[in-house]
């Protein structure tokens, strides 16, 4: 029965240039099905999804919706289809209210009536019970809320069918769970969903088939209640991998950054972080958790030199032995200058970390440009070497080192920058949510890489969201609450449901 | 007390064209397009008002005001549509940079309106020999003379062609389409970020080239103001000078909000004529003056760029053309 | 809560996708038929509004351009200060710093040129040339110094800041040249050491503008390595991306920005003085003469490369000196080479287009839903 | 001789001026079909100045039967080396004689004729022909002071036409005259129409303002209005834009131009214009060159020669019988009984110029120029020199 579907692709196929994004795609959801698709960084996945929104028109194949074929040449197209999609990174105009923003695009009368607007959106967040004033202007809004935004936009359009790609990546494992709870709500209320994860428990846990693409080819759909994360990674990547993270006990800690009474305010003269004060050892992984936006970003800036702080200090302390340095008074070019091997991989990675519109090559001079022989001359010789290098051994798909970043995919981007950070022989490597829209295998080289680090005696610290994750790779974890630290812990000796606590503001005994 | 309202009235005079250029290029703006060509625009607004009303006055026995200002906003509208059509072709659909586009349409429509007006003038008999009577009456003073004729604001409000007052009210109407419309709030999206305003179901591309064109028309009704209200139907060769550059100018310190517009385009219009009414000005000393607008742009300028509202930034994606499939 | 519509529809579609690679040959064939059909428009223009044979005034726009020994001198040296100004406005360019006020810095560099030659005429020649060089330099430094200044440490608009001092510049122009002015109230400064040519680039190789084409070519050189193949080029491209990664590599983006606009406006400067003490020998408002906006056009539609910029500069120089002759011999105002001007502009720069993007049109039925 | 296209070579040096001036003085003749005229135009015909430099040249092809390619006309040229590249592609064009229209082109147009003695060069308004010591270089201006005394005539009809009306009274006639620079032509030219205007209403006075110039269509205006709300009742200007007359219709305020007929763009108001005629001088140079005569260093001439006029009354506007008055007047300036600057009719400092000279200082400078009673203006040098500010004139200029 043709008409159990709410889409069918036949024989997609996309092209991005010499790229082939999706390749002869069969794929079918049904009504009041939540469907995952799984698949490694550059996979199609998000490239298939737009082209139900409008965003890309199929170079090959057939899109059918309730049985009837379709043509969606525009995303206004896919919204008169009723398909709504959250995409991966937030349509959303930072200038504008929630409201405006969920309005955006839609007929009616010339004049605006807000007023009304905002009821419609009062009736609509309460139907599933999220928390939402439409009011607020978006660049005012922590993630998750311009993910709720995202969702009552499509939900307000009248979508009976949802598209999700990535929505938990950013998200802490509480707004995942109440995420969850309205993706089942809209499943009872009859809409179809997509959901786009790199997170194999989530897959189990939400969905009710898999479907699986490989190189931009469709390997397989399965029921979720015949699928285990092991058979799903086999099916993802071709063959069998093994998925576990392999801690050592540190060898010979030593004291590296020390953080002493360190406040940060920022340009409206908030404390983005208060009074922090900790130790970083070597040959040891430090993880920082907490719910995002809670000081993590600028706790590695102030180390790394791009913040000012306050007041307080940032120590360091020399492997050598030799005299300590106060980071604290150092700008990012001075602390290079004394040969500190400070590595930092940020959060934003085309915005801060590389430079999308560059190639590999001058991507890797970012951090080492002044070196080389000649004071006014740059060497890109080196650089080119060793982007070679990290493209052959994370294997980075690239169709080769002159392309700009930005057409990599997400998770390929991350392989340079943390290649490239690694590659500077750190005694500080800083990470800031490393594997964030990573599939499965590309996560795990990366853990791999920070345990290696790790074992060389590098002081690693690692900001992350995956409670579980930081729990198995790290030695001990920070949490940071509004910008204070709710506990240091010992990684093996606590829960996922402890840490949980402190994130949402328990204070443990005896911390400041 | 005369001199001080001449000198009002003559700063009015100034203002006008800026605010239809400032308002034109702003809606332009609010679409993320950086329309440079709008000083080349206003030449063509003007003279093809101008050349209308001629051929229409030169071909007919009997002209009537009315149809001639008809025939000029006509032929103005028209000539300047154009341009912000062309302008929108290849910026919009060929993807063109537009500082390039702009710039060569800003040569481009100074070109077109000098070497008109100089057939217009050969057509005339010569130099100066511009005539049209008859529209120009039209844009005149159109109040009643008792309105006019009351002490000081009868002349400091009263005295103006249809075209001053034309001016303000399509800068309140853009300014309430921007903030209390729909469509204006499709357009905001647009110029802040045409990949949402894509995902949202607007047509970019149909947004884009429409709100060029209605800015471009109403930036041509600056330069057809300059030429049949201020000058009474004459041309004369780079006559409307740089007032387009400045009516970009405007727009910034306006922080894209038309309503600001007014009273902006009334400082600089002040400042411009400035030279002629302070006394004792020598001939050095009066080229420093005339150098306040530019000053006093520069300085309101430094002042502003500490408050950083993101509202008041200009629109996100200005400047930049959109392909959904670029990344 | 939306009204859904679903149309019925039998339409042609066009659909665009980027081109990977395209050989050179196709890519120079496309623009080749781009300024030829700008050719057929201009001469449907031509014929219709002036009522000339096209074919004469092309052939008019070639002889005045290259017709004779002095004609191509002239065009050559329009080239060279045009491609000057171009090369100065590139590292700004490069870097998002949008640097409108060349024509501002042109004239400073002038002003500063003229007030050497009309002061310090008598000083040894070479000395006077050095000091020339160096002073104009300095003159647009300063001019740029300023919104370089304000964008660095407040972030001022400096598009509106560099345009509006361009204004300010002219009237500092007009306000010397009462103080300049020969005679009194003439409101020209006339030639400047007529007598001497105190100042006056000399005559090498027995032709007046061979120090001009050096001074271009060697700064052109010069900026081209710059931008490609040293550490400063880098930060610059680095800056001009993003700010955020830009500190994260320990770039100190103020400096950089400032250090950036100074080259910027230093080369304007000195094409002040290219003008003044290699070509006119005076001063006026007019010195600048519009150049610093052509080369905005020269610089973007060359995508900031050096051969291109020299390419389109000659370009439109040709052009320009092309319309003086065909205003002369066919009496066609010089207007009109605006819009032909203009015509071919935007012919070339659509065709970019066609190099960039395929072209697809399909016409697809589509069922009543 | 040098007569033919090709004796005018692009290789010929500088070195050897000196010898060839004598050869040049009196060329040999030419027959009208191989002479070939270049003329240089700071604007083009949308622009008063050049409309009436290329209406004389125009009158002269006429009247000297010269095809329209012997003629090489170049418009838009500025006052810098482009006035130079124009020169000398007009000497490699062949070019016999070479005119150039601005001030700002002399010392560009000297160079070139320093190189080229046996090419006559011949420039407007300019002042150094005497001084250059170039016998092929020449200075030409009319005596358009005389031509401003007659539109000051009508104008100051007009005033007494208004006075006796009762529009103004006697103390209120105020002329207001919009300037472009403080420079001797401008100042003679404000000066004779002032002269003529009180020679008709001697209570007038006149206040001048500047634009700082030439051609500015706004600021013309804007002055204009400035001044009428100073209380100037009637206008008058030399600057070349219809800015000025276009600002005093919608005012109402009589007014008389410059270069061009006014009524057009003021056609109740427009009194009429003073205007040159350049024709005289462009036919008598290209003839002087036909016939192989030598031309003077400095030519000017006036109402005598017709090389000056004022435009067609407009009777809807002028006084009554002031084309009696002007016929009259116009007859004493061509048979020499009336001179403009007769030293009698106006003061400085309120002392006679000749006293004011006899004083010494800052006017014993004007010593060889007054004798007979009369300023002899454009007699020494063809130029304006009367730079001097009279009593009853009142200006903005320092
Ligand atoms: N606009 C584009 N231009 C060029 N190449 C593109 C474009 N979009 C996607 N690609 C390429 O197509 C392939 C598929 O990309 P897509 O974004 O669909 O992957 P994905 O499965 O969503 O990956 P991820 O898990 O990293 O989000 C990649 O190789 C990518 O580089
Ligand atoms: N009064 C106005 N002033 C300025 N721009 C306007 C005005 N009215 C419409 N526009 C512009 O024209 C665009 C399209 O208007 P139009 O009414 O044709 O759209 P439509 O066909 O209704 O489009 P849609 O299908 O998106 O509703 C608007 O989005 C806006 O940018
Ligand atoms: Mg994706
Ligand atoms: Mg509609």
């Amino acid at each position: 029965m043709m008409e159990n579907y709410a889409i069918e692709l036949k024989g997609v196929t996309k092209r991005f240039g010499s790229v082939v994004a999706n390749n002869q795609v069969d794929l079918a959801l049904k009504k009041g099905e939540i469907l995952s698709i799984l698949g490694e960084n550059g996979s199609g996945k998000t490239t298939l999804m737009n082209m139900l929104s409008g965003i890309y028109y199929p170079d090959e194949g057939q899109i059918l919706i309730n049985g009837k074929e379709v043509s969606i040449n525009c995303p206004k197209d896919a919204f008169d289809l009723g398909i709504g999609m959250i995409h991966q990174h937030f349509k959303l105009i930072d200038i504008l209210t929630a409201a405006q923003n969920i309005i955006l695009g839609l007929d009616g009368a010339m004049k605006l009536d807000m007023k009304k607007v905002n009821q419609e959106i009062d009736a609509l967040v309460s139907k599933y019970g999220f928390d939402l004033t439409p009011a607020e202007k978006i660049y005012n809004m922590s993630v998750s809320q311009k993910q709720i935004v995202e969702i009552v936009k499509v939900l307000y359009r009248g979508a009976d069918i949802l598209i999700f790609d990535e929505p938990t990546a950013v998200l802490t494992p509480q707004e995942t769970q109440r995420l969850f709870t309205v993706l089942k709500k809209m499943k009872l209320l009859g809409k179809s969903i997509i959901i786009i994860t790199h997170k194999l428990n989530e897959v189990l846990e939400i969905s009710d088939r898999v479907a699986v693409l490989r190189k931009g080819k469709c390997e397989g759909v399965v029921e979720t209640k015949d699928a285990t994360a092991a058979s799903l990674t086999e099916l993802m990547v071709g063959e069998k991998v093994e998925l576990n993270i392999q801690r050592s006990d540190p060898q010979k800690p030593e004291k590296r950054i020390e953080m002493r009474g360190v406040t940060v305010r920022n340009s409206e003269g908030l404390s983005i972080l208060k009074d922090i004060s900790f130790v970083a050892k070597s040959g040891e992984i430090l993880g920082i958790a907490g719910i995002s936006g809670n000081g993590q970003k600028e706790l590695l800036e102030a180390i790394a030199g791009i913040q000012k702080i306050d007041s307080g200090e940032i120590l360091y302390y020399p492997p050598n032995g030799a005299s300590v340095e106060k980071l604290s008074e150092k700008t990012v070019r001075e602390i290079q200058n004394l040969k500190i091997s400070l590595s930092f991989v940020p959060e934003d990675r085309l915005g801060m970390g590389l430079v999308g519109s560059m190639d590999l090559t001058d991507n890797m001079m970012i951090r080492s440009y002044r070196s080389g022989k000649s004071r006014f001359f740059t060497d890109r010789k080196t650089p080119q070497k060793l982007a070679k290098r990290i493209v052959d051994k994370l294997e980075v798909a690239t169709p080769d080192i002159d392309t700009p970043v930005r057409r990599l995919s997400g998770g390929n981007v991350q392989k340079i920058l943390v290649g490239r950070e690694i590659a500077l022989n750190p005694d500080v490597l800083m990470v800031a949510y490393p594997v964030r829209g990573l599939d499965i295998t590309s996560s795990y080289t990366i853990y791999n890489l920070l345990n290696e680090q790790k074992e060389k005696g590098v002081a690693v610290m690692c900001v992350g969201e995956d409670l579980d994750v930081l729990l198995q790779l790290c030695d001990r974890i920070l949490v940071l609450c509004e910008g204070r630290i709710s506990c240091i812990v010992n990684a093996k000796l606590t829960s996922k449901e402890e840490i949980g606590m402190y994130m949402t503001g328990a204070r443990k005994a005896g911390v400041k | 007390m005369t001199l001080l309202l001449t000198f009002l009235v003559a700063a009015i005079g100034q203002a006008v064209p800026l605010l239809f250029g400032a308002t034109g290029e702003i809606i332009t703006e609010k679409s993320g397009n950086l329309n440079l060509g709008i000083p080349g625009i206003m030449y063509m607004g003007g003279i093809s008002g101008l050349m209308g009303a001629f051929l229409y006055e030169n071909n007919t026995d009997d002209p009537s005001k009315v149809v001639g200002v008809l025939i000029a906003i006509l032929c103005s509208l028209i000539a300047s549509g154009l341009g912000g059509l062309l302008y929108s072709v290849l910026t919009v659909s060929l993807r063109s940079n537009q500082n390039v586009v702009g710039l060569a349409l800003t040569t481009f429509g100074v070109g077109f309106g000098n070497f008109f007006g100089g057939s217009l003038s050969k057509l005339a008999g010569g130099v100066g020999q511009i005539s049209v009577a008859h529209t120009a009456e039209g844009f005149g003073a159109f109040l009643p003379k008792a309105l006019q004729n009351i002490p000081v604001v009868g002349k400091l409000l009263f005295s103006y062609g249809f075209l001053t007052y034309l001016s303000i009210v399509i800068a309140v109407i853009i300014t309430w389409f921007l903030t209390k419309t729909r469509k204006g709030l499709n357009l905001i999206a647009v110029g802040e970020n045409p990949a949402v305003a894509d995902a949202a179901g607007i047509d970019v591309k149909k947004n884009k080239y429409y709100s060029t064109v209605i800015g471009a028309m109403i930036a041509g009704l600056g330069g057809l103001y300059f030429v049949m209200e201020y000058l009474h139907g004459t041309w004369s060769n780079n006559g409307f000078g740089d007032r387009g550059w400045l009516a970009i100018a405007l727009v910034i310190l306006a922080l894209w909000n038309p309503n600001n517009a007014i009273w902006g385009s009334l400082v600089f219009g002040a400042l411009y004529v400035l030279y002629i009414y302070i006394p004792g000005l020598t001939r050095a000393t009066s080229e420093l003056v005339k150098m306040l607008p530019y000053v006093v742009t520069i300085v309101v300028l430094v002042i502003t760029s500490k408050r950083n509202k993101p509202e008041n930034q200009p629109p996100s994606a200005l400047g930049r053309s959109y392909f959904r499939e670029d990344r | 809560m939306i009204k859904r519509s679903t149309k019925t529809s039998s339409r042609m579609s066009v659909h665009l996708s980027k081109r990977d690679t395209i050989s050179v040959w196709k890519a120079w064939g496309i623009r080749l038929t781009a300024v030829l059909i700008a050719l057929v428009v201009c001469a449907i223009v031509i014929v219709g509004i002036t009522g000339q044979n096209p074919l004469n005034v092309y052939s008019g726009i070639i002889d005045g351009a290259v017709g004779s020994r002095r004609r191509i001198w002239v065009t050559v040296r329009e080239t060279v200060v045009l491609l000057l100004i171009g090369v100065g406005l590139m590292p700004a360019f490069k870097m998002r710093f949008w640097n409108l006020g060349a024509e501002g810095q042109i004239l400073m560099g002038g002003a500063a040129t003229a007030a050497l030659m009309i002061y310090q005429g008598s000083l040894p020649s070479v000395l006077l040339i050095i000091l020339i060089l160096i002073a104009s330099a300095c003159a647009g430094i300063i001019w740029g110094f300023l919104p370089a200044f304000f964008k660095a440490h407040f972030n001022t608009n400096e598009s509106l800041f560099t345009l509006m001092l361009n204004y300010v510049a002219m009237q500092i122009i007009t306000f010397l040249i009462v103080f300049w002015e020969n005679p009194s109230g003439s409101n020209s400064v006339g030639i400047i050491n007529s007598a001497n040519k105190g100042g006056w680039f000399p005559k090498i190789l027995s032709s007046d503008y061979t120090l001009n084409i050096i001074i271009v070519l060697v700064v052109t050189i010069m900026m081209a390595i710059y931008m490609k193949y040293t550490k400063h080029g880098y930060e610059i491209a680095v800056v001009g991306e993003s700010h955020n990664t830009a500190n994260y590599a320990g770039i100190n983006v103020k400096k950089v920005v400032i250090r950036t606009m100074l080259i910027s406006s230093g080369i304007c400067g000195l094409a002040g003085a290219v003008i003044v003490s290699g070509a006119s020998h005076t001063i006026s408002t007019s010195t600048a003469g519009g150049r610093g906006f052509t080369a905005i056009i020269v610089a973007w539609m060359a995508n900031l490369n050096p051969l291109g910029m020299l390419l389109v500069s000659a370009f439109l120089v040709f052009m320009q000196q092309g319309a003086i002759q065909i205003a002369s011999q066919y009496g066609l105002n010089e207007n009109a080479s605006d819009i032909i001007t203009g015509i071919i502009i935007f012919f070339l720069i659509g065709c970019e287009f066609f190099i960039k993007y395929r072209v697809r049109v399909e016409k697809k039925k589509e069922d009543a839903a | 001789g040098c007569g033919s296209s090709d004796g005018a070579g692009t290789d010929k040096g500088a070195d050897n001026t000196a010898e060839n001036t004598a050869e040049a003085e009196g060329g040999e003749a030419l027959s009208a079909s191989d002479i070939k005229i270049g003329v240089i135009y700071i604007g083009d015909e949308n622009e008063g100045y050049t409309a009436a430099h290329m209406e004389g040249i125009d009158q002269m092809q006429a009247a000297l039967g010269i095809s329209d390619d012997q003629i090489i006309e170049k418009t838009l040229v500025p006052e810098d080396e482009s006035c130079t590249d124009a020169a000398e592609d007009m000497v490699d064009q062949g070019c016999n004689i070479i005119f150039a229209t601005s001030f700002g082109h002399e010392s560009y147009l000297m160079q070139v004729a320093a190189e080229y003695p046996e090419i006559q060069f011949c420039h407007a308004t300019g002042y150094q022909a005497a001084s250059s010591g170039l016998s092929n270089f020449h200075n030409y201006f009319d005596n358009i002071y005389e031509a401003r005394y007659v539109s000051g005539v009508v104008a100051g009809l007009k005033l007494n036409e208004m006075i006796a009306d009762g529009k103004i009274t006697e103390d209120a006639a105020k002329v207001g005259y919009v300037g472009a620079y403080p420079y001797a032509e401008v100042v003679s030219g404000f000066t004779s129409f002032y002269l003529g205007v009180t020679s008709v209403c001697p209570s007038a006075t006149m206040e001048v303002q500047y634009t700082n110039s030439w051609a500015d269509m706004t600021a013309e205006g804007e002055v204009a209005t400035s001044l009428i709300a100073d209380g100037c009742v009637l206008m008058s200007q030399h600057a070349d834009t219809t800015g000025a007359p276009t600002a005093c219709e919608s005012a109402g305020v009589p007014c008389v131009g410059y270069n061009v007929d006014m009524t057009t763009v003021a056609p109740t108001c427009a009194l009429t214009s003073a205007t040159n005629n350049w024709g005289v001088y462009y036919t008598y140079a290209v003839k002087a060159v036909l016939d192989g005569e030598a031309m003077p260093t400095d030519w000017t001439a006036g109402y005598n020669d017709g090389a000056v006029a004022i435009t067609a009354l407009n009777d809807t506007a002028v006084a009554e019988g002031t084309a009696d008055k002007v016929a009259e007047v116009e007859k004493a300036l061509a048979d020499g009984t009336l001179h403009v600057f007769d030293t009698s009719k106006f003061t400085v400092g309120g002392k006679s110029l000749e006293d004011a000279i006899a004083e010494g200082g800052d006017y014993a400078k004007y010593a060889d120029y007054v004798s007979d009673g009369y300023f002899h203006e454009s007699e020494l040098a063809s130029a304006p020199a009367f730079d001097i500010i009279i009593d009853g004139i009142t200006s903005n200029a320092n």
